[in-house]
Parts: structure tokens; C-alpha cells; sequence
């Protein structure tokens, strides 16, 4: 008997961790096919055995179904991960971030200068993706905002610091 | 012996031949390979009278087994030793014992538990929730933002309406107390939200340096969602924590 | 000390939860920012806690990191979640799979030699699906492509490094 509850708590857990997204009560029972009152109970046993436990995640509940959480106090940790992420970056991305990287603060419009296009999209992908932010706005009409790399830039380049960027080369940039 | 053929799928030559043997308990090592020539031609023969698609490797292996017979109906050579006569069907036991090893190493791979199969990590879905969760890191900026923000809200008020001056009837530790009592019941507030009079433009300054406040002492923490979108004030100890 | 230790467990459980992919030792170390050996004996206790309780997930170790994988007895009622995709894998891409395993890196006219058939389609199939990938090209006329398992492969079984293969039985033995 209680062993059955223990492992119907230890099965909503698998279930929990497969779905990425909050599962319902009523998918819970389809999947488990046992009493929505027996289920509920041992969610509501799990749910409380995460609470008090120390550990790295809990059960929330959210947007009408149940969902593993991690606990805020690591979200800076977690964040370092996500910056840790393989990079997918486009031809456009780089080199907008590279102009950005050398001639940090720059404006929007500093850049499509140098590149010739808009860059709108681009931009707001390397923000997504946390490889710049904006450093604050230049003292110019229209107060344009300026961008700069991130920590996360320098992580996933390998870089110990802006000064340790590769010297670029003056003039003769044409072969 | 008559012989019927169950019909299966066979991944090639090789793995008809590796059925053939184990079906007639043969000892690979001395295949009589007269046996298996005319089983493996049955084959070939059923598979063609079924209008199947014989591949051109099965072919081939039926003339190489055919050539081994006749190899094997060859006297011994008279000049040199019998030892130093390699077997006609050496190189052919030698192919199958090695494609018998990956057939081995296949099984072994397929009895394995096999993700999706036997057992479940998180799903790649995955990348939605994470979208979800994200945050931008407001350590450092969070005041710009809330500066940008507030910005914001003092140029809609200024350009909807003439400026006034107001005498605040509100105190910034007021304010703070308001603020935080509304966390406590909701545990967040949309930044924007805090600003409903948008005509007061002294009640929003109250409020602006309530928050800057609240964001010096870490009585609340500022979320935004995505760039540039909602900024999501939340009390620090509310809700899980 | 035993507090933090503990909050060390649940940072890795945090981490463990939110990434996809198995996570790596140094990728532990990158996002804890602690040493190696205090991380490694944190995720041992760990793996040991979660293999002793009754969960619904343990911690594999496998394709060179760690990841939560559900435990095998609850598949039957997992399987019923919709979205999932089973691994789709036929005996010819099983057998490509384990010469590309054993004898990488390796062209396709050496699989074809050991099969007996022709794997072209096999080939493409696997590289699909991501696990195999062209290392280079071999030094010989022709210089024909050379294939090998990918990090993929090593999580789709289970499988914590390649010298976790067993021994291909050499000549002599016949059931």
C-alpha cells in the first residue's frame, strides 16, 4: 500500500521531468490511469517532500499544471549556464558583434554604417543571447543607445578581457 | 532434405549466409559448402520467383560460393605440402566471422536502454521552458532600466500634457509601504502598473524612487522577460523562496 | 560545511534539471566555480542518493556527462505522454552503427566490405540523425570521407564513453 504510493510519487516524478511544459491533473491521469483523488494526493505528498527538502528544485504550480522549478537562489549560476550554451551565430551576428566588440559604446546606427545594413534583428538576437547589452545612451540627438559585449562575450570567446582581443590591424585591411 | 524457406529479410548475402549456417547447425569453420550453395541458390531462386528485388550483392556471393566449390572439387595440388594449401573457403569463413562480431555488437547496441525508447531525459522542448524562464541580469543595470522605463513614462506624461506643478501628497517611504503591500498580495507587480495616474507626474517620481529604493535595500528584485519588454517587479521572500 | 556541501548537491541538481544535453564535468566546474574534487564528490553522493531512494530518476553518467534519466521500470506509463518520439533504428543502421563504432574512423568502402552491402542510403540516414559525422578524409586515392560516432550516439545508448563498448569477440566461438 505504501510502497504503491511511493512509487506513484516516484512515477509523476519521471512524468514531471519528460515534460517540459506544466502537465495538467487530467494528463497526469491519463498517463498514470489511477483515481484523480489517489494521484492528487501523492502529488500533493511530492510537492511537499520538494518544499522541504534542500534541493535544487521544486514543484511549482503553474499556468493549470505542475512543473520542476529551480530554485531561485541559483538562478546565477544557471544563467552562467545558459551563456555557456554552444553558440549558433551567423555571418551577420559575428561580425555585428565584433564591431561591437571593438568599438564599444556604438551606437545602432554606427554599425550599419560599417556593415552597410540594418541590423536591427541582428541586434536583438545578440541581446537574446546575452553576447552584448546596452551600456546607456550617447549624448547625441535622438540619445541613440549604445552597446557593448557581456561577460558571456568574453566567456564564450574564450577571452580573458577586451584588452585581450586581437590587435587590429591598421589601415591595410584589404589584401 | 527438403528444404523450406521461411522467408525473412535478410540484411545481405552475408546475413543469409550466417542464417543458413546456424539453421543447418553448421561449424563455420568447415562449411560444407556444397549444402550451402544449394540452400543459398533456393533462396535466390524463391526470391525470384516472388518477383522480390535480389540485389546485385546476392549474386555475386552466389558465384563466389559456386567458385569455392569448385575450388573444393579440385584434387590437392601436387606440388608443396597440403599445409601451406589454404582452404578455398578461408576468405569467405573470415567475412563472416567478422560480420558476425557487428552482427554481436548490434544486438548488443539494441539491447541497451535506449533513450526514447527504455528510458527519458528532458525532452528538447526543453528550450521553450527555458525561454520562459529567462531573465536578463539586472545586477548592474537594473537602475538603468528602471531609469529607461521611468524615462519613458515622464515622456508620455509630459507629451500628453502640459506640465504641472504638483505638490506631492505622498512620501516616498509611503509609497514604499504601498508598494511592498501590494507585492504581499500578489507577490509581483508589472513595473508600468505603478504608474496608473500617467498625468501625475509627481506621484510617478515618488514611485520611481521608491522602487530605487526597494532595489538598494533588496526588498524587490526587477525581471524582464525579454528585452526591451515588460519589466516585472517582484518582492524578494514572496512566493517560493 | 555540511550546509554548503548540500547546497552544492542542489546546485547540481539545478543544473542537471534545466539542461537537455548530458553536462559535463568541466561544464560543472565552469558554471559552480569550484573545485573540480569538492563538485566530483558533491555529484557522487549525489548520483548515490538518487540511486538509493525510490525516485522516478537517477543521474546516468553518460556521453561524458551527467544527465537525469527516468528509470526504466515507469517506461511503460511514459511512453503514453504524447510527443515523444521513439528512436527509429533498423537492424541495417544498427550493424552500420556498431562498424562505424568499432572501427572509426572508417570510409564507407570498408563497412561495405564488412557487410556485404551497399550503405549508402544507411549512411545518409545516420547522418540525419546526427549520430555519425565525417571526421575528414582518408590519405588514399580518391581520398574518400571517414565517418565516426558522434556525442549523440553515446547518449542514444547509454553509453558513457567509447571504451565503454564491450570487446568484439575475436574468431573462435559459436553458440
Amino acid at each position: 500500500m505504501d510502497v504503491e504510493r511511493d512509487d506513484l510519487k516516484a512515477l509523476i516524478e519521471a512524468i514531471l521531468l519528460v515534460s517540459a511544459k506544466p502537465v495538467t491533473l487530467q494528463r497526469l491521469e491519463r498517463v498514470i490511469q489511477e483515481g484523480r483523488r489517489t494521484i492528487k494526493e501523492a502529488l500533493e505528498e511530492l510537492i511537499l517532500e520538494y518544499r522541504a527538502g534542500n534541493r535544487g528544485f521544486y514543484i511549482e504550480e503553474v499556468a493549470g499544471g505542475y512543473q520542476f522549478r529551480t530554485r531561485e537562489r541559483f538562478t546565477p549560476w544557471l544563467k552562467r549556464l545558459e551563456g555557456l550554451k554552444p553558440p549558433s551565430l551567423s555571418q551577420a551576428a559575428l561580425e555585428t558583434l565584433s564591431i561591437i566588440a571593438y568599438r564599444q559604446p556604438v551606437t545602432r546606427a554606427e554599425i550599419e554604417e560599417i556593415r552597410g545594413v540594418d541590423v536591427g534583428g541582428v541586434l536583438k538576437g545578440l541581446l537574446e543571447k546575452r553576447l552584448i547589452r546596452v551600456l546607456g545612451r550617447k549624448d547625441i540627438p535622438g540619445r541613440p543607445m549604445v552597446y557593448g559585449t557581456t561577460r558571456e562575450f568574453l566567456e564564450l570567446f574564450g577571452l580573458k578581457d577586451l584588452s585581450s582581443l586581437p590587435m587590429l590591424k591598421e589601415g591595410a585591411d584589404e589584401e | 532434405m527438403s528444404y523450406t524457406v521461411k522467408l525473412e529479410i535478410f540484411e545481405g548475402p552475408l546475413d543469409l549466409l550466417l542464417y543458413l549456417i546456424k539453421k543447418n547447425e553448421i561449424n563455420i569453420y568447415d562449411i560444407p559448402i556444397a549444402e550451402i550453395t544449394r540452400q543459398y541458390l533456393e533462396y535466390i531462386e524463391l526470391m525470384r520467383s516472388l518477383n522480390l528485388d535480389i540485389a546485385g550483392e546476392f549474386l555475386v556471393m552466389a558465384s563466389t560460393l559456386i567458385y569455392i566449390k569448385s575450388r573444393m572439387l579440385l584434387p590437392p595440388s601436387e606440388e608443396g605440402e597440403e599445409e601451406t594449401v589454404e582452404d578455398p573457403r578461408k576468405e569467405l569463413v573470415d567475412r563472416l566471422l567478422e560480420y558476425r562480431r557487428f552482427k554481436e555488437a548490434a544486438r548488443w547496441l539494441v539491447e541497451r536502454p535506449i533513450l526514447g525508447r527504455d528510458t527519458f531525459a528532458r525532452s528538447s522542448l526543453i528550450t521553450e521552458v527555458e525561454r520562459e524562464k529567462r531573465e536578463i541580469d539586472l545586477e548592474e543595470s537594473s537602475a538603468i532600466l528602471l531609469l529607461e522605463a521611468f524615462r519613458e513614462v515622464l515622456k508620455r506624461a509630459s507629451r500628453e500634457r502640459p506640465l504641472e506643478i504638483t505638490v506631492s501628497r505622498i512620501s516616498v517611504m509611503e509609497r514604499i509601504e504601498e508598494i511592498l503591500e501590494t507585492l504581499s498580495r500578489r507577490g509581483t507587480v508589472d513595473f508600468l502598473s505603478l504608474f496608473p495616474d500617467r498625468y501625475d507626474r509627481s506621484l510617478a517620481v515618488v514611485t520611481f524612487l521608491a522602487l530605487l529604493e526597494l532595489v538598494r535595500l533588496r526588498m524587490v528584485s526587477v525581471h524582464q522577460v525579454e528585452p526591451f519588454g515588460r519589466i516585472i517587479i517582484k518582492g524578494v521572500g514572496c512566493g517560493e523562496g
